[in-house]
């Protein structure tokens, strides 16, 4: 009965340590996230699966020649996956709101300071015994507060792989989340009458002027800011894919098969860095934190630097759509519009909050380009 | 690297980082405002960017339908009402 | 005309032993039966043409830099390819049938028997001057009783890579004769009027129980046969991303382009280990009749299993359906449903064999598992 | 090894193949019933189950045609037809 | 201030050279000609921007770890890229007008005479200082003459990766060009009434010819150049998936998605090639010359065969499907079309320029097996 | 290797390449004869090589919509056409 003991000895039951059962428990629940209460699925359902993969004992997904050994190291270690994503969400963006009104690129800006300011929150956090971030964990865990997955993914693999998964799953849960943690913040900053602003319609963006825009962003990265040109370069190649109107196929291809598969697998990978050693620590409790505070303080300052803004603009802004500049694309803009259609019920924000939006797609990733010049 | 020597550097961070990504999104909006004065509209008879085409998303595209089936399914239609006209 | 003697010198006619002549045939006799016997031709096209592009003297495909050497080491050496295949057939199987009726996955683990029955015909054949079965080998051949591809490739990966292109050919090409082996011991194992007994409709199965039956899977090889949990585990995330309803979007990709990409390169590659050397001798004869054993002992084990059960069942159970738990999914299905209409014409058990038949899919991968644990 | 001793280490694969695989497949056929138990059927409305889903199968799946096809198509006839009717 | 310091010496400003300047606005020329001028936008569009990419400074898009670097030696280098690229040619081409009326195979061997003259001016080239083609590169420049796209890269990644960029390039260019060199060319060699003359219609081809097709060129491939059984293999895989009929999901996914996702990573990675130091030389104004030489020289050759033909054949020959054997799929088969109807605007030549079309891809992969096997 | 040198080897691939060039595809143009001879025609009810397929590019198969789709698209207009005739 030497087979029985072997085959016993390498059951789960006889080696799960509480860690591994902990960590497929954290599977689960972003399981039961993604599917019972739809928390980005696409990404939160390969997450909490691949969290699962890699925690049975035995098993060896994590180790040479396993499964998310390899998807991993191909395509998350390399920065490939991020990229390919953020070549398709490029390709499925359209910026005519934003051109039509690129003042809004201003609100994007602004959104950003939640990254920076969640810098100092990481390091005080060393304060606390356990807590040890250094700079680079600073930066990545900041980046949460640009609220865009292929951006905190690619980011955390450069600055902070150990961190990946806690920084994944924080970035794609708090988008989730921004349903319930803008409106709070966008109601106490402003008054109804605020709230109330209706904007002018938006004029008509030539063909032209969307396919020099990705080339103009590409340049200006290029001329200042080389540190983002891989995360640009990618997000302007997919846009110009879209407008070109030349290279349907590809375009089509770059929105759905292509983002489709590497999605699956991208999910697996970072699923594969929720191992207990890494992710069973205070050092996670602290990034959940941080990371609220960063989506917190980005909504702040998009709305009130919407409100400077409308100050000084002739032309009115509604101080909500400045949320938006957070990007969580597209699920911020549609807050606004919902927290406007709450203060009157025939103002449609969606359009205006989705210039921002998009802005906010840019900033996040010059921001990274910052911290990745600077600390990495 | 002590706290305050890292809040310090935070500090730098945040007022490059605030300041690049100012300078960078209001050095494109001077682009676009540029382009918007410069690159004539489209024709009206093009009327393809007037269109409310579909919202840019990352998660929602689930749901959208091909044009070219819309033109398809159109095409078929109206040859079906031209066989029933006649 | 140095050149020209070059040129000479180069050309398959001057090159070509007998064996590469020989396996050429053998692509091409796989080639004809993929495309005018329709045998299982998603796989055995790409196989019989990689088998024909391997053989070429001269053309260097399973070199070093070969197309083919890269096929092999990046996705089949790695079990990834295999895997991927598998998720998708997750993502194309409907389990309702099976959650309806829970009895018949008895009659998918009955039908295993055949895998570990083969075991002592490899082993016996050693007894034969000329064959050298290790206990690895025999477990690889034995797989084929499985009556799964994905399953068996990634089996012989790991167990026997040089028996590799047997294997997959012995098991494609059974899988398609499931129609001419399975009935005529399906008839000689049951009596007229067993053939005839009709079956109580299923109930129907709720979108709840579809969406934790792959998590009940997985919870279960993760407790008992972490082994199995690289085939279990990819397999059911294919099934979950298609009952969740979240990620419509990966779970459709994951059933068509990606299953399609990954299913021509897992042919090419299977077809690269084709060659003459490891192909042309008199073992692959020997995995050739120990697979036909293999299938038709699953099917007699899986008929036997049906009668055994419907004598103790309150419900009627129609022995015919246990042919069905050797998988062969859809195919041995459908011959159940087929044998049993020439016995009675009004007797649809399509969805009844539905059942046992992706309950043998878990079932081998079960069977997987544990040779991977006790001999691998 | 010797043929005997494989054939021993055969048996004992068998042996230990078997149970683990009617073990397996048995927990199971456990789960599955106490899922039919505990878990409610879904609500008539949506019947998305009793429809007859296409066939698993990894091989036949070529002729299916998008439901979201046929949901445009209808759609697309359903519009042509109030045209007609007004 | 030391960050701005950092940040400054980062900037593309405090860093760009000349050449980089230079090798972008190329890039930005091939985006234009790619949208503008609608020149295989589905080429020149990822290998201008990966053109833009790979000369940065500082983005280290090239260097190790870089996207480009992963693009280029994992696809291009080891051949894999233009390989499946050619498989779904394969699977996009119907060799019907060919098998109708197979004399024009003759077509499409003689236009690849301005392959192998090309050598001679590639060659007479190193006689003006400055340029020092080795005879592989005057091979891989040469078969720019053979108007097809995969076959250029495939040879040039082989021979002369150096000049890959420059010779893609020029390949893809001269194919957009297509409309317009060879019309001059084809008047020039014509009379009004020979460009008149009507051919018969080609009879019905059977299905299982065109099954038989594919297998009968890699047939001939394997028995008499070995060396091109890389290209002619994948390419006949590709048709024989299409022409069998039992595969259409790989069929169609290889003309689709995979042929999508491949070209888009396959024109990122060429472009990746066109780098300051390699292509802002002398050598490459010989290379865009000799392009022009040898497509020229092909197109004459084209026509002159049929003239020739002509004479000898019973039935009529129209001279100006000659120049659609450069192949340039289907550009020149169009040109031809366009020039007959210029001549009698009933006479319709595009099926009958269809078959020399595909001839000579045929012919080019043939070309390149030579070269791969005499020069390589 | 002097250009000379080079010269005379570019002539001999030109001879080399030329014939093998012609061979091969005589070699084939004689197969498909062949083919043509002895390989029977289609029956006509199944009529596919004759229905114009689309023609083989590289670039242009954008435009292309799925037959499927158009079957699923004549099938539903028929059908609205039973109900519309009932
Ligand atoms: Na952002
Ligand atoms: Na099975
Ligand atoms: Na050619």
């Amino acid at each position: 009965m030497d087979g029985l003991t072997k085959l016993w000895m390498d059951t789960g039951i006889a080696n799960f340590g509480l860690p591994d059962l902990v960590m497929i428990a954290v599977g689960c629940l972003l399981l039961y996230l993604a599917i019972a209460r739809k928390f980005e699925p696409l990404l939160l359902l390969p997450i909490g699966f691949g969290a699962i993969l890699a925690n049975i004992p035995n098993a060896g997904f994590n180790d040479e020649g396993g499964m998310l050994y390899y998807v991993y190291h191909v395509g998350i270690e390399t920065g490939v996956f991020p990229l390919i994503i953020f070549m398709g969400v490029g390709a499925l963006t359209d910026f005519g709101a934003l051109i039509a009104n690129p003042k809004v690129l201003f609100l994007g800006a602004a959104a950003q300071f939640g990254i920076f300011a969640t810098l100092f929150g990481a390091i005080l956090l060393n304060l606390i015994p356990g807590f040890e971030f250094s700079l680079q964990d600073a930066s990545a865990i900041a980046i949460i507060g640009g609220a865009d997955g292929p951006t905190a993914i690619f980011l955390a693999s450069k600055l902070a792989p150990d961190l990946l998964g806690a920084i994944a799953v924080a970035a794609y849960s708090y988008m989730a989340l921004v349903p319930i943690i803008q409106p709070p913040i966008m109601r106490a900053l402003t008054t109804q009458e605020e709230r109330e602003i209706k904007m002018e319609q938006l004029r008509p963006v030539s063909k032209k002027e969307k396919i020099i825009f990705p080339l103009a962003v590409l340049l200006l990265t290029i001329l200042f800011l080389p540190a983002a040109t891989p995360l640009v370069g990618m997000f302007c190649l997919g846009n110009l894919m879209r407008e070109s109107g030349v290279v349907e196929r590809l375009s089509s291809t770059a929105q759905n098969e292509l983002i489709n598969i590497v999605t699956i697998f991208l999910g697996l990978g970072v699923g594969s860095k929720l191992s207990a050693d890494k992710f069973l620590n205070i050092e996670t409790l602290g990034i959940l934190a941080l990371g609220a505070i960063a989506f917190s303080i980005g909504t702040a300052s998009g709305v009130i630097m919407a409100k400077i803004m409308g100050r000084f603009s002739k032309s009115p802004i509604n101080p909500l759509i400045g949320a938006a500049g957070v990007s969580a694309v597209p699920m911020a803009a549609r807050v606004a519009n919902k927290v406007g259609l709450e203060a009157n019920p025939h103002n449609f924000l969606l359009m205006h909050a989705m210039g921002p939006n998009v802005a906010g797609v840019l900033g996040s990733a010059v921001a990274a380009g910052v911290l990745l010049a600077l600390v990495g | 690297m002590d706290v305050t020597e890292s809040l310090f550097r935070a500090l730098t961070l945040l007022g490059l980082g605030m300041t690049f990504v100012f300078l960078f999104l209001g050095l494109l909006m001077i682009a676009v405002n540029l382009m918007a004065k410069y690159i004539p509209a489209d024709e009206p008879a093009v009327k393809r960017s007037v269109v409310p085409r579909k919202q840019p998303s990352t998660v929602s595209s689930e749901s959208e339908i091909n044009p070219k089936l819309i033109a398809a399914i159109s095409s078929a239609v109206q040859q079906y009402r031209k066989t029933e006209a006649a």
